[in-house]
């Protein structure tokens, strides 16, 4: 059981992240029924159930003309985003509704509205489009930061360096939050990585170290975030750490946590002792005791949402031929 | 010689075994291919045999699991370094076509480069734009390391073990949705298959259909097919390697068919068809009854949706009816 | 039109110069394109008149460099990203393909990527085995990116404001050894040609010869010199872009000449002359008097002893032979 | 004018070294004459004066039996590992006589024999092969060292991250030897790297800092190197950085000491205060007084083999189309 820990936060606040742990959650559960179904289709699903606290609270540390950017383990990051649960699910079954029209998939949400630049699929890809991003605000003098999620694994490729390395150059307000959890696929972040305290790594690059923080911690994630955010709005790239851990393992392939019992077990100690879920409801509990009618509709809310973002989805139409090849190219078609 | 029918995943497994326990200095690298068993399972029992030292787990670094393989390899090991998919491999470009490729050459025979890339490839279920290509041609377009690609479990192991006992650099590219399939396969630890030989797959007099890799099958099921149907004989030619690229059999085959189709997985611009048919036509152009059709995957980028993606891919189906283009 | 005779280094400077006077989100950034000048002097003077936000130095890494101009672009910026040479665009093949030619279509027109990476292309002058290459067939492989490459100071000025006005990624390859070569350019801050169109360098009647780049100049020094000798007239046709790529105004010269030479400073295989050869055949086969030949360099990596260098490579020499061939 | 300092080292050591810095030395400036007149041909041309004593000091602190890999700036590394001057000038001129036959030129000068396994052209190419070269040297028990130099800009490259990153994990023998010359092509070390004290990237990978070395001093780059080989031997990669200055600028498209004043003046200072000859000479002169004569010998005689070099590879012959078509492949010509 999680410690109960108090705070100042508002008690709307909480509840508000609260519900949006919860969603997160009962979405990505949704999504693995889904896959099993043959809904939801394809070779690649990764959940993040686990990591809920971590985007939430960070996320939550940001305003709306804030940049986000993630890898394939994107759903979360994309509800606590505030995009619509249904144009999510619609891409997740490859619907024409879906936010990137079916054509990306759930490795590939995105939503432009949100300033939610999207998930992307090859690892570190996307940490240089953080800096061609932050690039842009600072030309434009804008007074926003990017947030860059990444993986443990993804640290070791050389686009971290590169990326990384031209942000601090340039004092870029970028914000390269690491969700570490433990392990890339099958490889302990031990067996990837010389420092495995990642954050550790902001040396190489003279910037700011946040440190580790509990990814499992939402407030935690909310204050560290909120710091990080004010320090690279001032004066350029900050490097955090946070720990958390997966729930499904790696995605839909993994069949490790069926034979390694090290894996399995772990797995039960990180869901019976720090779960996001668990953890903030200690801390609504120490702060604003006997909120459970109130947690129970939330969920139920989220329910509600999570059915609603399936029944939207499983009625949308499938992309048609003039989707396949629209948006090849701005202003041509292919065929020409 | 004895056979038995396994996958090509077991083909693939059963040659990396066999040549990792026939000579020392053959080992192996790259993500998940370890512990997890190898993201296709052809490294399956790997890690338990003959551990961490020969099976060797790498962080996520694909520049660096090819450069470190050409060191390697140059310092007299024989590195099988697994990159995953072909799409990771477009961060190994560099490693493989400025180094692997250049340094026998460059340092004029000091240094040999006996290295085996070996990378998942090919699209269709849905794996997206960036996890789709098939993307052998860009490597093949450039001189000093061989690229293979089976079509068959047989195949796949005779192939394999060439290339790790071969002195050069190779990349191989195997078709994710051939693992599964079986074949006859030489229950012997000495099938070894010439490199740089394409082979007659199906014999025929009407139509020379040439392919490799997943290509192969669509052929072959649209030579059964239009045999069936239409009396029509494909013969079929599967390339097998892009380089050392073998038109040999193609050239025959064509001047008794006098018709050709090339088939093909990847894109269809400065591609394997463009490279065939060039070359046809420079061969053989007192033979052209027709001109050679290309059957490839559309010009466009991979969608996630199952429906539009299918459309996208070429099928015996589009084989089919590019066969009876080239009849008239 | 004003016009005046200027190198393709400053047409292509002007062209720079006035697409960033014009729109205050263009701006460069690549290795040495500030204090240095830029490496081929392209950007002479830029970082002392546009200053260095506008004129970004920076460190060694191609693939942030690549990947970061994607990022700008997204974003809202016009990012002319200097690549140094197309040598080190391999780092940035990722970044390219799967980032900047694919996020248009992944995210359903989302986003645009509206930049240009250019890079100094081509052979020759002894750089050897891993700067000498001119790949450009390979990054034309791909959907989603444009592949730029003039043949003269003009079509330069007027590609690369095209290029860069155009919302759609662009490759843009230089041909060092084109740089100091003059020709009349429009004095006029709005010529801008149109993006994927080739254009008829020479007009001929007997044999229709293919090129782009550097290639342009060979064949049409060999053009001069085959109607002088022989009184044999060749078409010379331009392609510019190797995507998206413009073969009509190829079938029109073939349906009148029935002959046809494509001249690239490419490898041979998987590369431009495979693809024309491939196409025309497909659309002029009817027109075909004999088969299209190629003239490319040597499927060789190239050595650094001048010699031997020469002797790999294509020349008007090597141009006018073919010509003579295809004539029979 | 540089201090004198004495040292335990022999007096034949010293003056073995003073005999290699001078050879080197007049080497690249034989070379550079040889390119204005012609006689080096080509766009590319990386003199190494001014380092000289990097490489000396670091080379005299390995056996026979460890590793040597560098970047293109390596004509002087190639002479302090022991290679004769005759077949690397005739590289030069692209005879075939050559080192590399004629076929790999300046930037691309190597000796199996010495173990010397190559300059690289590409910047950070060479990382990931030192690493598979330390990879043989575990595998195969063998009790020696990989010695990878790198320029201070070439650190900025993903692949110094992901080679030095993989080296650490798999504790591998090898000394990163960072030639910090403080510019990289024309940009300086503070515009390229947000961390400008290389040596602390160290901390990225969880290996040994080595330290920054006053590069300028072939006995303080010996006893470095030494130390780090050690070390290196026995547990696991070092990053070394060595602060140098480059006296022929980039290379000879490099104009930039014609036309900007700051550059030419710094030049001056390192030449007068710290070249590597004089810092040398000071130290012989303080530990072993009176060796001018013989300091005038080795000179002589590093001009006797420079000059034999140059007739050697002048007289030689040039490749042939055999030699053009010939190892592209093992067994195979590329015209079948
Ligand atoms: C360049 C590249 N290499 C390999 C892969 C295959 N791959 C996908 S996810 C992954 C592990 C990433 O681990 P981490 O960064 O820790 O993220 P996590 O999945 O744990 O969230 C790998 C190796 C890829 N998609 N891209
Ligand atoms: C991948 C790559 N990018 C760019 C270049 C062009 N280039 C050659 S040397 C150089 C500067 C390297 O600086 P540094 O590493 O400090 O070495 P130094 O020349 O100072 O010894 C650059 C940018 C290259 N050869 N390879
Ligand atoms: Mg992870
Ligand atoms: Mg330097």
């Amino acid at each position: 059981m999680a410690v109960e820990q108090s705070t100042t936060l508002s008690r709307e606040t909480l509840l508000d992240w609260y519900y949006q742990i919860v969603l997160i959650r009962q979405f990505e559960e949704r999504c693995d029924a889904l896959y099993k179904d043959h809904k939801i289709t394809g070779v690649y699903l990764h959940l993040y159930s686990g990591h809920e606290a971590v985007g939430v609270g960070a996320l939550a540390a940001l305003g709306t003309d804030d940049h986000v950017i993630t890898a394939y383990r994107d759903h979360g990051i994309a509800l606590a985003r505030g995009v619509d649960a249904k144009p999510l699910m619609a891409e997740m079954m490859g619907k024409r509704t879906g936010v990137s029209g079916g054509k990306g998939g759930s490795m590939h949400l995105a939503s432009r509205a949100h300033n939610f630049w999207g998930g992307y699929a090859i690892v570190g890809g996307h940490f240089p489009l953080a800096t061609g991003i932050a690039l842009k605000v600072r030309y434009m003098k804008e007074p926003n930061v990017v947030l860059c999620f990444m993986g443990d694994g993804a640290t070791n490729n050389g686009y971290f360096h590169e990326a990384v390395n031209m942000a601090a150059v340039w004092d870029l307000p970028v914000i390269w939050l690491i969700e570490n959890n433990l392990v890339g696929m099958g490889t302990r972040i031990e067996d990837s990585s010389g420092q495995p305290q990642l954050h550790k790594r902001a040396a190489a690059y003279g910037i700011k170290d946040g440190g580790r923080v509990d990814g499992q911690n939402v407030v935690e994630m909310y204050e560290a975030v909120s710091q990080a955010a004010a320090y690279a709005k001032k004066k350029g790239p900050v490097l955090l750490e946070a720990l958390t851990y997966r729930y499904s393992g790696h995605g839909v392939s993994d069949k490790q946590y069926n034979v390694r019992e090290d894996l399995a077990s772990e797995l039960k100690q990180w869901q019976d002792a720090r779960d996001p879920i668990n953890v903030l409801r200690g801390i609504i509990n120490a702060s604003y005791p006997g909120a459970e009618a109130e947690l129970k509709a939330l969920e139920d809310r989220a329910d509600g949402v999570v059915e609603e973002s399936v029944k939207f989805a499983d009625e949308s139409p499938v992309p048609t031929y003039e989707d396949l090849i629209s948006n090849v190219y701005v202003g041509r078609s292919p065929l020409d | 010689m004895a056979e038995k029918n396994i996958s090509m995943r077991d083909a693939l497994r059963d040659a990396l075994r066999e040549e990792m326990i026939r000579d020392e200095r053959v080992f192996i690298m790259g993500e998940e291919v370890g512990r997890w068993q190898g993201t296709h399972r052809v490294t399956r029992g790997f890690y338990e045999e003959f551990g961490a030292e020969r099976v060797r787990d790498t962080p996520i670094s694909e520049m660096a699991i090819a450069g470190a393989a050409v060191g390697a390899a140059m310092a007299g090991l024989r590195p099988v370094a697994e990159l995953m998919t072909i799409n990771f491999a477009f961060l190994s470009l560099d490693a493989m076509v400025n180094h692997a490729a250049k340094i026998h050459y460059m340092f004029n025979g000091q240094f040999t480069v006996p290295l085996v890339f070996r990378a998942a490839t090919g699209w269709g279920n849905q794996a997206t734009a960036t996890h789709s290509h098939t993307p052998e041609p860009i490597f093949a377009h450039f001189p000093g390391m061989y690229v293979a690609m089976p079509s068959n479990a047989r195949d796949a192991k005779g192939m394999l073990k060439a290339a790790i006992r071969d002195d050069n650099p190779v990349l191989f590219s195997e078709v994710i949705a051939l693992y599964p399939k079986p074949s006859l396969v030489p229950d012997d630890a000495d099938f070894v298959l010439p490199i740089g030989k394409s082979d007659v797959k199906r014999e025929g007099s009407d139509v020379t259909i040439v392919s490799f890799g997943r290509g192969v099958e669509w052929s072959l099921e649209a030579a059964k097919q239009l045999s069936e149907k239409d009396g029509i004989e494909c013969e079929v030619v599967d390339l097998r390697w892009l380089r050392p690229l073998d038109l040999d059999p193609v050239y025959e085959s064509f001047k008794k068919t006098n018709r050709c189709v090339v088939v093909e997985e990847s894109l269809p611009m400065y591609s394997v068809g463009s490279e065939v048919a060039a070359r046809l036509q420079e061969a053989a152009f007192d033979y052209m009854d027709a001109p050679v059709r290309r059957v490839s995957a559309m010009d466009v980028p991979l969608p996630f949706a199952r429906d539009i993606e299918l459309m996208a891919l070429p099928s015996a189906q589009k084989v089919m009816t590019a066969v009876r283009e080239v009849l008239g």
